[in-house]
């Protein structure tokens, strides 16, 4: 059994409600120091150890991410 | 390693072991009264059903002692296909068809996780309604908070209405209606009471029991967690090195996807009569659904423990059988039928299992890895907890609240006062616009909605063919309470009576939700046993019978109690939903009627809450008028001589006027009844009363109606669609623009930011 | 062309609006064929409704995980070849997860669920289920949903403007953070419509807020096939 | 200018919807040998270098995750 995990965040230039959201409370929370946040998705899968990245990408690409909006990065610990 | 289990053998050869009963609620007679009925100590899984059975929650067993004139001074009526006692009441509103509605709590976890926690307490609900063999309509909820400017609120309000929405919205089931208060003894005891209504053909009700010998048990729906097992840990501990136990949920997560398809699946089911008694999994999950559904049938129940799907492996016996993970359903299948049953479960993906069978041995059996873990006659844990008695005294304060009646706050006497007054109170958090939190709920899906918020009562077509609906409306004021109990529920069956009325329906059931503080306070008692039997009396007069509800205590920080709070909902049927009335002006030149007497009545008024002042007596109840009242509204839009209708509650005769304009964004010039108060005239509460508007051509029908009837009628104004303005002759004139700025501003300045 | 004109209405898990549509399209004087996600065959229907709701939750992203059932691989299909095919709300967010039409819908930006009855201005009547229309008629339909932000890249925006393929905008406010304000998007053919308000609440006065939803499924019956 | 990623992620006892539908939907994929899956968030912060990690914190503690359900894990790239 191993862990992947994968990473979604929007494109640049597809503008972050959530995000932005998060930079506006910050002011009321009286913290400093932070310019910009973006949210995405963080997904843990756990898979067989013999599950090639070929599969894992395509998992991300085609059901984890919508590429229209989205990039992703895929890391295995 | 697998844990050593306690089992009915072992619990024989230890008859002396000390057992956690304390910790798991259980008083000390209470056990001894276990140990007595099963001849021996029980085991810690019948422990642990005993416990969570014989709570307060599950075993009602410090207010059943009142709930009973619920029953006793039930009015006679052929209406009620299934009464209380059942997951929800059924009332037959004619043309072949059955409603059943009912209204519960989940204020404790809401406070929690605002956001989870009202969203499962809507699980709860739609699951008890599915139960009975109806497909969910509609829900309400009826929302209390601290004060709007309370960080607490801050913190609970948007999480619970996003709940709410949530998992409503996800379920398609449209909102109609509810309630928003605020009040200083909500701050960290928030109230969420979700109410929903289900339809189905009369003859088509199911019940929650388990009958026939050789019939299957079957569990379907989620897996099994270790979700709001609380208590039950410490058995499990008993059982486990600390390395083997896995940490158990603070919060149990509502899956609306889950529950969505478990309604259709369960539809499905229901449609091919698949079943022969069903029950729904909440409070107390398996240990309840077991013993209820063997109690009320033939009284056996033999039940395999290892065949529970499983979301956490970990999970010991007792755990398992007091989870209360959502989104589980149990239902008694022939095994003729079984293969149909599972069948259906498998075209909507939903996870089946059988196990377990009836008996006819008046036993509950559960094994566990092949051992007897449980062995009890259901009835002992289902139907025949222990009942308090609990001691019941007048609160010493009582008098000295009632007896200030606030006659010394200056009353607005100049015309301006009084304009000020009337924006100020419609800006108050309590009687402004609640769009904010309302707009956030879905009330068109399932496309049946004729009326929903901000209407009096929202109000829902039936069948398509003949036009038959059904109106409700929730209602509840815990200041009018807090001064009279017996008066403040009987207040809020008024007004929602009243509110369904108002729409043309005629008010048939109720259903009610007590949210009080600790049964254990003789203060709190008195308040609950008054309210209790306000309701029975009132429900009496009225000829509506209170079909079930729910019981919510411990509402308190440290010694201080909520505001006693009974929210009441009142169901109505209407036979043409195209005869509605709404609660908007409209119609050039249409007379503006207040129907009912307008006293000086202003105990735990908004306007006594708008200075900080709670006292006096709450406006005295006429259930005689009420019901003329209500008699008249149905007829004239039976007749067709009404376009609009409002009932008067808080904020009196200006609040109503307010919403009437705004509603249908028209003017309208009003003239006070000759010789009265001005102030009195606009804002005090008296009961009872309505605003209506009648077009020209109808005023001669609709006096006479009211007339012969009985029923006082003032004219007082006409609507006036070219100048957009309340003007109140002779004292103000406020245009629709200020008026709607000052009532919708208050909730988004609040959480906009 | 055939009178009824047969209407497909799809129901995944977590359907909502699906009854709905059938209502709707009936009004409209076509006769509603329940299809069911798990099952290829469109029972040579001769349009399909994807309706509102929640498939699958809304988990994961709107609409991403029904893409994946059978019978949208025959919608797919069925779409190249020209069949009618109107995605309302949640099956907008299908149709565009299933790339039939370009951009996607993301959470509203003020981050909340909002149900309103929406202005719209119908910008193109040259689609199948708008022709019954003018241009630039001004209407009103519910709009209810959380995720309802229709994002694309600029080039994407400027060639469907470009094109007439904007179908309806919002007027009034933008209710949830679309770029350009707009509330539905056809693909180049004009037989795949996609919007997030709901036309299918707006059929009756007694339930909605009017009729002015009625031409979505009037145009259907009314078009050439 | 630094950046700092926040990973927020259920607590594992507590129930995953959104991960279970994901997990149906892979069969339906044609894609095997992943066991489970889970859900989270991921944050991506664009912050001052000076920005101390006490401060990161109960961003991440008040604003980014919630407490009762979720645990939080911070990275700085
Ligand atoms: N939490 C809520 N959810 C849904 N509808 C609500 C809620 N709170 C208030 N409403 C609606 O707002 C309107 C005004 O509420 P209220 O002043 O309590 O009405 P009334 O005084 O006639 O009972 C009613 O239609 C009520 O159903
Ligand atoms: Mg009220």
């Amino acid at each position: 059994m191993a862990r992947v995990v994968v990473d979604v965040v929007l494109k640049p230039e597809i503008l972050d409600p959530q995000g932005q959201a998060i930079v506006g409370a910050l002011g009321r929370l009286g913290i400093v120091g932070v310019r910009d946040v973006r949210q995405g998705k963080h997904f843990e899968l756990d898979v067989e150890d013999d599950l090639d990245d070929a599969t894992v990408a395509k998992l991300a690409d085609t059901l984890l991410a919508n590429p229209v909006i989205e990039n992703f990065a895929i890391r295995r610990d | 390693m697998s844990p050593a289990v306690d089992t009915v053998g072992a619990a024989e050869q230890t008859p002396e072991l000390a057992q956690p009963y304390k910790e798991l609620g259980l008083a000390d007679d209470e056990y001894a009264r276990v140990r007595e009925i099963l001849g021996r100590r029980p085991s810690s899984s019948e422990l642990a059903i005993y416990s969570v059975m014989w709570s307060e929650h599950c075993s009602y067993k410090s207010s059943r002692v009142h709930l009973r004139q619920f029953g006793e001074k039930a009015p006679k009526t052929d209406i009620l296909l299934v009464g209380m006692g059942e997951n929800a009441g059924v009332v037959d509103v004619g043309g072949g068809w059955a409603v059943t509605f009912k209204i519960e709590s989940h204020n404790h976890p809401s406070y929690v996780e605002p956001h989870q926690g009202a969203a499962t307490g809507v699980g709860g609900i739609v699951r008890d309604i599915l139960t009975m063999g109806a497909r969910p309509v509609a829900v309400l909820d009826s929302l209390r908070f601290g004060p709007l400017n309370a960080p607490d609120t801050a913190r609970v309000l948007p999480g619970v209405v996003a709940g709410i929405g949530g998992y409503g919205n996800c379920l398609g089931l449209p909102n109609i209606g509810g309630e928003l208060y605020f009040d200083d003894s909500y701050i960290g005891n928030p109230l969420v009471n979700a109410l929903c209504v289900g339809v189905m053909r009369a003859d088509s009700i199911k019940l929650a029991k388990a009958d026939g010998p050789g019939n299957l048990v079957v569990l379907f729906g989620a897996r099994t967690g270790g979700d709001g097992i609380g208590g039950a840990s410490v058995l499990a501990s008993a059982n486990f090195d600390e390395a083997h136990q896995a940490k158990r949920p603070s919060v149990q997560v509502g899956d609306p996807f889950a529950e969505k398809v478990l309604i259709e699946c369960c539809l499905e089911i229901f449609a091919a009569d698949l079943v022969v008694g069903i029950q729904d999994l909440g409070a107390a999950g398996l240990s309840c659904a077991t013993t209820e559904l063997a109690a009320a049938g033939t009284g056996g129940m033999d039940v395999d423990l290892d065949r529970v799907p499983l979301r956490d492996p970990t999970l010991a016996p007792e755990e398992i059988l007091m989870s209360e993970s959502q989104e589980r359903m149990m239902a008694v299948v022939t095994p003729e039928r079984l293969e149909e049953f599972l069948a259906v479960c498998g075209k909507w993906e939903v996870t089946a299992t059988v196990i377990g069978t009836v008996t006819d041995s008046g036993r509950l059996r559960m094994t566990w890895r092949d051992e007897l873990i449980v062995d009890i006659p259901p009835r002992t844990a289902a139907a025949e907890g222990p009942v308090y008695q609990r001691p019941i005294e007048r609160p010493l304060d009582q008098e000295a609240v009632v007896g200030v009646d606030g006659r010394g706050l200056p009353r607005p006497r100049s015309a301006d006062e009084l304009r000020t007054t009337l924006l100020r109170l419609a800006a108050s958090p309590n009687l402004a616009d609640k769009s904010w939190v309302t707009d956030q709920y879905d009330r068109y899906v399932q496309g049946n909605t004729v009326l929903a918020q901000p209407e009096d009562a929202g109000m829902i077509r039936l069948d398509e063919s003949t036009l038959r609906g059904v109106a409700i409306s929730t209602d509840g004021n815990g200041r009018y309470t807090r001064l009279d109990p017996y008066v403040g529920a009987q207040l809020a069956l008024a007004e929602a009576y009243r509110n369904v009325a108002a729409t043309g329906a005629r008010p048939l059931a109720v259903t009610d939700c007590l949210n009080f503080g600790s049964p254990e306070d003789p203060g709190v008692m008195w308040q609950f046993a008054e309210a209790v039997r306000g309701l029975a009396d009132g429900c009496q007069t009225l000829g509506t019978p209170v079909t079930g509800g729910n019981v919510s205590f411990y509402n308190q920080t440290g010694t201080t109690a909520i505001l006693p709070t009974a929210v009441i909902g009142v169901l109505g049927v209407i036979d043409d939903v195209t005869r509605r009335t709404p609660q908007g002006f409209s119609g050039d030149g249409a007379l503006i009627y207040l129907l009912g007497d307008t006293r000086d009545e202003f105990g735990g008024s908004e306007w006594h809450a708008m200075h900080g002042f709670l006292g006096g007596r709450p406006p005295a109840v006429d259930f005689a008028r009420e019901k003329l009242l209500a008699g008249v509204l149905i007829s004239a839009s039976r007749e067709g001589l009404i376009d609009s209708a409002h009932d008067l509650s808080e904020g009196g005769l200006a609040q109503a006027l307010v919403e009437s304009c705004l509603r249908g964004d028209t003017g309208a010039r009003i003239t006070l009844p000759e010789g009265s108060d001005p102030f009195v005239a606009l804002f005090s509460e008296s009961t009872g009363r309505a605003i209506v508007s009648v077009a020209r051509g109808d005023e001669s029908d609709f006096i006479g109606l009211c007339a012969t009837r009985g029923l006082p009628h003032t004219r007082i104004g006409v609507i006036d669609l070219l100048v957009p303005e309340l003007d109140v002759q002779g004292q103000f004139r406020i245009s629709l623009r200020e008026l709607r700025a000052a009532w919708t501003r208050t909730l988004p300045s609040r959480f906009e930011r | 062309m055939p009178v009824p004109f047969r209407v497909g209405v799809v129901t995944f898990p977590g359907s909502l609006d699906d009854r709905d549509a059938a209502r709707a399209v009936r009004i409209g004087g076509s006769e509603a064929i329940s299809l069911w996600h798990a099952d290829a065959s469109l029972h040579d229907v001769d349009a399909v409704i994807l309706p509102g709701g929640f498939s699958y939750g809304d988990y994961l992203r709107c609409g991403a995980i029904a893409r994946f059932s059978p019978v949208m691989e025959s919608i797919v299909a069925a779409a190249h070849d020209g069949m009618p095919v109107l995605g309302i709300c949640n099956g907008f967010q299908v149709l565009c997860e299933a790339h039939l039409l370009p951009g996607a819908l993301i959470r509203n930006d003020h981050r909340k669920f909002v149900c309103r009855d929406q202005v719209l201005r119908v910008e193109s009547t040259a689609t199948r289920w708008t022709s019954d229309y003018r241009e630039g008629q001004e209407i009103v339909i519910p709009l209810t949903n959380g995720e309802g932000g229709y994002v694309a890249d600029a080039r994407t925006l400027n060639e469907l403007e470009a094109n007439g393929r904007v179908v309806v905008r919002y007027l009034a406010g933008n209710p949830n953070g679309s770029y350009r304000n707009i509330a539905g998007i056809a693909n180049e053919a004009g037989n795949v419509v996609g919007l997030m308000p709901h036309p299918e609440h707006a059929v009756e006065d007694l339930t909605g807020p009017g009729t002015d939803g009625l031409g979505f499924f009037l145009s259907l019956a009314g078009a050439p096939a």
